[in-house]
């Protein structure tokens, strides 16, 4: 019988199964090193060398010479096409994802309340989500087209012919232009996802709503949209990061004009580093590094926000 | 109104489908606005140029089903189509495989620096393209795999390698720890368990990354436009682009093209919606 | 890390299979790249030059890749630099990167220039040497439908040329018809929308002080240019561009000269034919298409009303990093045998900088090249258009200034005006 | 057929002062049913652990069949556990499930497919065999995961408290059946569990574990009736024995005890053992079938009357439990009476203690004073 000094141990029922989930040096390394291994070659090192390179003239062969910030002092004191973009995408970015976010939650509402063969509605309204934005851009530049574009054809027959117009050649238009081919794409996954976070709310906080006399509106703005509220977040987030990255649909729209008037900060690096009759990738890097990091900057302020909020309302 | 709705029951059902007629117009307009313009293109992808700039809105008669042949050999669709496959198709086994081996690592075992390790690969998701694919160009130059599917098949594996492990990693870390217990008890190493356990319990998280990966990669077009210049190497958005740019603009041809790129996903999608939309709303839904 | 490794040497092999069919030591092939792929005839030509030269070489391949111009700028920036670029590769004039990166080899002695025009090898000197062969000339011309013409009871005068006066009220006329006054679009070419306006300031200025306006040494607020601009917006005001100006492209463009909806006149190079006369399934205009060739309007008080610009296109550079310099060159010569050069006019119906002998016309549009032909008498010619010229910053103030924006019905006369001289003038 | 030996076994996490297990040595005999039993975290299933590979060991030995295995891995131990989560793969059918440890060894299809075939039989998993866990009842899937076990036919059985989840009519019945295959099997076996009643009931021997070490180790009954100190005491049996404070007094050659007010005569103790104790608090322990309503009660061999107040009355049909205060003692005390008592809620009773059954424990550490053999 073993002797007993009773002398507290301290246990812990989590660490139980710790032992277990060791291994070997040599199983774990075959295990994670190929995820290092890509992300070290083509995440980390990629990412570092574009900082490198933001502080260097590059010539076509590679060749660099530091420069140091004078890049990024370019950029923000004397490009007037960077901060051009800037506002476009910026522009972009906030009147879409208020419209996105918003217009999917009408939309989730709208099948929710209730609609005849919703599951098919969802299915069709969650098509446009799959598309490339090749896809999506070529078919809505035709419908765009000023001649045989079906938008004008429609005002043309509804006897609006005096609003025609060339709906992304007009700088007036055509940021908005591909604003809503933008939002018609993503509206359905808008919709999706609050449709799954409309479906998991208790349905008796919509009955005691019911009860309370409560009109639609009110049931939305009071009952609804604080219920969802971390989704919406959620979504906001997202849709936000989406649309400060926007490249694909504007090159293959607009390829930033007419005049810079769709011109957004990923177009214009992509013009610099691709498209402009240099071979100097240390400018665009610049651009790429400066809009990165507001990116980041902006995502991680709006969780820390929104987190806040998310506390106080919960 | 309403006293004589309350009376005849009936009537109230009446009035109150007079007034979702406005909803249903609604839900009708934009099932119409989603669905019509892929019909209206499938209908083109049978025409002819000259016919469609004559009536953009009519129906294809006669329908030149011959149209997608010529696609497919003499606008080399068909070699477009073949490169996005070989490329998504490696990209995507590569991502499953690594991915699910990180994630499984991630989850099941412990060891020093597994936080770290986790943050920095997870960090992936944060890094914006245009940061990744202007020195991603030089580095493919050097190894070089520029200009190759190889190098195409890579740079999607970095980008999207981190959710891919974000995905599986949640799932993989709730599958119970005794599991794998007693597939040591049987006597099995940690790959057979990874290859018999792991793989085949996390197949509903598996085939959601397989979806999103599939369709994303499917349809990208910054670093195939950036990564790849042979006309023979081009991926399907890039060849139809192509056909965007070139001097006469064949929209038929161009219709066709987009019928034949979007054809796979509306199979997929006809079949298996519902895995379709879990994968591709995976990362959003927490 | 083996496996790691094992990925990466892996991949680097595909790679490797994928690009390099490393060529046997008899074997050589010699890489062209092309721009133009849609026109036939400049096609069958540069592969005819290919044959030509695999005759005398046996074990020679020399292939092709035929791209769309975006496609293979792009194609060209990343691969030069990679070393993976063609041997041979299509330029235009105003691509001197090439040059004052060092990714082309100076051609002074590879090449036989005896046949080819000094104008046109003028155009490609730069320091003291010669960068590219030029093969294709080409004249800024204003076509224009007869029939339409016609019908709006208008008649050309004997020297083809309207007046400035004239031309504004022809302009006001098709726009009151619902013809669209002058097709063009700037979708996707940084020159079309500036045509009418470049060729005014040439006539108004003349040779020396529009050579002197594009290099910044003569203000765009001098009257005379002030004058042009006034003029041109007068007819943009009276809606003489299509609505869809911005988004129409090249090609489009086309198309809608000649096949729908129709205007009345088509500024353009002499290049027109190369997408004009092809098949009408393939985008070109129908057999019977009443197609005549004016001159630009006469400027009042112009200083060289028969003034006109020559350029020179398509034109071919030998990579700096080709391990075939000589074989390269010698493909350049093919090209510019005066055969080729018969060839090209009988078949493109473009000048050409290659020297040619006489040429006995023949075939369907025997009488269209002889009616440019007759827009060249007595003509005084000024070398490239300004995009050819123009560099940095004025470059980009020409493109979306007098290209886009003015034309574009976006900018007054002043600002035009203001915006040119900042990216211009240098006095 | 093994005998299992731990010696001096311990096991202590990186970054934790403490450990886990501290020093456990046991034997399990050939054959021998083993039960490890303590409260949650006190390191039974740790051990267990360490027995079967999963765990590894920070110091001392595991030997079974008088080899070392600690560096033998878990595959290589020929030893079978079942989980308390039975942890059954759920993309695999019941057979699939049963033979899966078989195909790791290389074994004949024909072999495998017989074991399994009277693994089933055995366990009567016939119907279900082509179903997956999914489709069957929590009862079925714990006979699937002993299956799992007995097909390997291996040397030793590890159970890691295989009967938590099950509800308590189905565990009832299991544990018989655990334990009639037990018996017809042979196997040496290793049981983990924190119910008492499932220790009683099962073990040949009990291992009774507390805060990483081993506190007692004996044959059921001998551990219930001479526990080695109070949390074994409290631990074992249900409801758990009372413990008092008393104090000892010393009465010529005679000992008795103070407590509650009574004086109760201690018998059957060495009187060297208690002599430190004399004129000193002592715990003492009665079990709450030694207290009875009637000192004429048979059974009661030498009855103590003591005050106390019915706190509650908790008649449980078979008996009667009375919650007690007595005078003087924090807690209260429960005694277990017959199907019917006399007293109700709020009455001030006499009741009687065995005096013969008492148990002495030192207060400072706990541990009991053993009574005289015999």
């Amino acid at each position: 019988m073993t002797a007993s000094e009773l002398q507290p141990v301290r246990t812990d029922d989590g660490l139980a199964s710790q032992g277990a989930r060791q291994t070997s040096r040599a199983t774990l390394l075959a295990f994670v090193v190929p995820a290092v291994a890509i992300f070290v070659l083509f995440t980390l090192y990629p990412v570092l060398r574009t900082i490198w390179n933001s502080t260097q003239t590059l010539g076509p062969m590679g060749n660099g010479t530091f420069v140091g910030l004078q890049n990024f002092e370019e950029i923000l004191f004397r490009d007037k096409t960077f901060w051009k973009a800037v506002s476009n995408t910026a522009i972009f970015t906030i009147v879409g994802t208020i419209a996105d976010v918003a217009g999917g939650l009408l939309l989730a509402l709208c099948l929710y309340a209730g609609a005849p063969m919703s599951r098919t509605l969802r299915v069709i309204w969650f098509t446009p989500v799959l598309m490339s934005y090749v896809v999506v851009g070529i078919i809505w530049t035709w419908l765009y087209d000023y001649d045989w574009g079906l938008i004008n054809h429609i005002l043309r027959w509804i006897g609006l012919g005096a609003l025609e117009q060339s709906w992304l050649g007009d700088p007036n238009t055509a940021l908005w232009a591909v604003l809503v081919t933008h939002l018609w794409k993503w509206l359905g996954f808008n919709m999706i996802i609050c449709l799954a976070a409309l479906s998991a709310l208790p349905k008796e906080v919509l009955g005691a709503a019911e009860l309370d006399a409560c009109g639609w509106w009110a049931k939305l703005v009071y009952v609804i949209t604080p219920m969802l509220w971390p989704t919406l977040l959620n979504l906001t987030v997202l849709s936000f990061i989406g649309k400060m990255m926007m490249f694909d649909l504007v090159w293959i729209m607009t390829g930033g004009g007419p005049l810079w008037a769709t011109e957004t900060v990923s177009t214009y690096v992509y013009k610099r580093a691709f498209n402009w009759n240099t071979f100097n990738l240390g400018y665009p890097s610049a651009i790429a590094v400066l809009w990165s990091g507001m990116i980041i900057a902006f995502v991680l302020l709006m969780m820390r926000l929104f987190r806040q909020r998310e506390r106080l309302e919960f | 109104m309403a006293a004589l709705a309350e009376r005849h029951p009936g009537l109230a059902a009446w009035f109150g489908y007079i007034r979702r007629i406005p909803w249903l117009a609604f839900l009708l307009l934009y099932t119409i606005v989603t669905g019509g313009p892929f019909v209206w293109v499938a209908l083109m992808s049978l025409r002819t140029t000259n016919e469609i700039l004559d009536a953009p809105y009519a129906l294809p008669s006669p329908a030149h089903w011959g149209k997608f042949a010529e696609a497919w050999t003499a606008s080399k669709y068909g070699v477009y189509f073949w490169n996005s496959l070989i490329v998504v198709g490696c990209a995507v086994v590569l991502l499953t495989l690594i991915g699910a081996m990180a994630a499984h690592a991630l989850a099941r075992f412990q060891f020093r620096g597994r936080k770290a390790l986790r943050l920095a690969i997870l960090s992936g998701m944060m890094v914006p393209p245009q940061l990744l694919i202007l020195s991603l160009f030089q580095i493919l130059l050097q190894f070089g795999l520029y200009n190759t599917l190889a190098g195409l098949v890579l740079a999607y594996v970095a980008t999207q390698l981190a959710m891919t492990i974000y995905i599986l990693e949640g799932f993989f870390a709730q599958l119970p720890q005794d599991l794998f217990d007693a597939a040591r008890m049987d006597g099995y190493s940690d790959f057979e368990i990874f290859w018999k356990i792991t793989l085949p319990i996390g197949m509903p998280a598996i085939a959601t990354t397989v979806v999103l990966n599939f369709i994303i990669l499917w349809n990208e077009f910054l670093f195939a436009i950036v990564l790849l210049t042979d006309d023979d190497k081009r991926t399907l958005p890039l060849g139809i682009m192509h056909f965007m740019g070139a001097h006469q603009l064949d929209i038929g041809m161009i219709a066709t093209g987009l019928m034949i790129s979007i054809a796979p996903i509306i199979v997929l999608y006809a079949c298996f919606s519902e895995i379709m939309i879990k994968g591709m709303t995976a990362g959003a839904v927490r | 890390m083996i496996s790691c490794r094992n990925i990466v040497v892996a991949a680097a092999f595909a790679a490797l299979a994928a690009t390099g069919s490393v060529a046997k030591a008899e074997d050589v092939t010699l890489t062209v790249w092309s721009h133009e792929a849609d026109e036939p005839a400049k096609v069958a030509l540069r592969e005819q030059a290919a044959r030509n030269l695999e005759a005398k070489h046996p074990g020679l391949t020399v292939k092709i890749t035929w791209y769309e111009k975006d496609g293979l700028n792009s194609a060209l920036r990343t691969a030069l630099p990679s070393g993976q670029g063609p041997d041979v590769f299509y330029v235009e004039p105003d691509q001197v990167e090439y040059i004052t990166n060092g990714l082309i080899a100076p051609l002074d002695d590879l090449v036989n220039w005896n046949n080819i025009y000094d104008w046109a090898r003028a155009v490609w000197t730069h320091d003291g040497k010669t960068w590219a062969l030029p093969e294709e000339a080409y004249t800024d011309e204003l076509y224009y439908n007869k029939d339409m013409l016609a019908k709006l009871g208008a008649k050309l005068p004997d020297n083809a040329q309207f007046s400035q006066a004239d031309f504004l009220e022809l302009v006001k006329k098709a726009r009151a018809a619902d013809i669209t006054p002058i097709a063009a679009g700037v979708g996707d070419r940084p020159y079309p929308g500036a045509y009418v306006l470049a060729e005014a300031l040439l006539r108004k200025l003349g040779t020396d002080d529009y050579g002197k306006l594009l290099h910044g040494q003569l203000s765009f607020e001098d009257p005379r240019v002030v004058g042009v601009f006034k003029w041109v917006k007068e007819l943009v005001d009276a809606g003489a561009y299509p609505k869809n100006f911005m988004t129409l492209k090249l090609g489009e463009s086309h198309h809608y000269f000649y096949q729908k909806p129709g205007a009345l006149t088509f500024p353009m190079g002499s290049f027109y034919s190369g997408r004009a006369f092809v098949p009408v399934d393939q985008g070109g205009q129908a057999a019977d298409f009443p197609l005549g060739i004016m001159q630009f309007p006469a400027m009042d008080g112009a200083a060289c009303n028969e003034c006109k610009t020559v350029a020179v296109g398509a034109s071919f550079a030998v990579n700096a990093a080709s391990k075939h310099k000589e074989l390269a060159a010698e493909y350049l010569n093919e090209l510019a045998t005066p055969e080729m050069g018969k060839r090209w006019i009988e078949t493109v119906y473009l000048q050409t900088a290659v020297k040619t002998g006489d040429i006995q016309f023949s075939g369907p549009y025997a009488a269209y090249f002889t009616e440019l032909m007759d827009r060249q008498k007595g003509a005084k010619y000024f070398t490239g258009m300004p995009v050819d010229v123009l560099t940095g910053a004025c470059k980009d103030a020409f493109v979306q200034v007098m290209n886009k924006a003015f034309p574009g019905g976006l900018m007054s006369v002043d600002e035009a005006v203001k915006a040119m001289n900042e990216g211009c003038y240098k006095g | 057929m093994a005998v299992v030996k731990l010696e001096a076994l311990s096991k202590r996490y990186g970054g934790n002062a403490e450990a886990s297990v501290r020093s456990m040595t046991l034997t399990i005999a050939d054959g021998e049913f083993m039960v490890l039993l303590g409260p949650s975290g006190c390191g039974k299933s740790t051990a267990l652990r360490m027995i079967a590979g999963l765990e590894p060991i920070s110091s001392g030995t595991v030997a079974i069949d008088g080899r070392v295995v600690n560096a033998v891995p878990a595959k290589d131990r020929d030893i079978a556990m079942v989980f308390q989560s039975y942890a059954l793969y759920p993309h695999m059918t019941v057979r699939q499930n049963l033979a899966f440890g078989l195909k790791r060894r290389r074994m004949p299809a024909a072999e495998i497919e017989k074991r399994v075939a009277s693994a089933a039989d055995r366990l009567g998993l016939g119907p279900y065999l082509d179903r997956k866990p999914h489709a069957l009842s929590g009862g079925q899937r714990q006979r699937v995961a002993l299956g799992r076990a007995i097909v390997r036919s291996p040397k030793v059985f590890l159970f890691d408290e295989p009967l938590s989840n099950l509800d308590a009519a189905l565990r009832v019945t299991t544990r018989n059946e655990l334990i009639k295959q037990q018996h017809d099997l042979g196997t040496t076996t290793i049981y983990v569990t924190h119910d008492q009643v499932e220790a009683m009931t099962m073990g040949d021997r009990i291992c009774i574990m507390n805060r990483g070490e081993v506190v007692q180790i004996g044959r059921p009954l001998d551990v219930y009736r001479a526990p080695a100190d109070t949390f074994v005491a409290r631990f074992l049996g249900s409801p758990p024995m009372n413990l008092m404070s008393g104090v000892l007094r010393r009465n010529g050659a005679d000992h008795a005890v103070e407590v509650a007010g009574a004086v109760l005569p201690v018998t059957g103790f060495e009187a060297g053992l208690l002599a430190p104790f004399a004129d000193r608090p002592i715990t003492v322990g009665i079990r709450p079938e030694d207290i009875y309503e009637s000192g004429a009660q048979p059974g009661c061999s030498a009855p103590a009357a003591v005050s106390a107040r019915v706190a509650a009355v908790e008649p449980l049909g078979a008996e009667t439990l009375l919650v007690l205060s007595l005078a003087g003692q924090a807690e209260e005390c429960v005694a277990r009476v017959g199907r019917v008592s006399a007293h109700s809620h709020g009455d001030a009773a006499t009741l009687y203690l065995d005096a013969a059954t008492l148990h002495l424990f030192d207060p400072q550490t706990g541990r009991a004073l053993p009574r005289a053999a015999g």
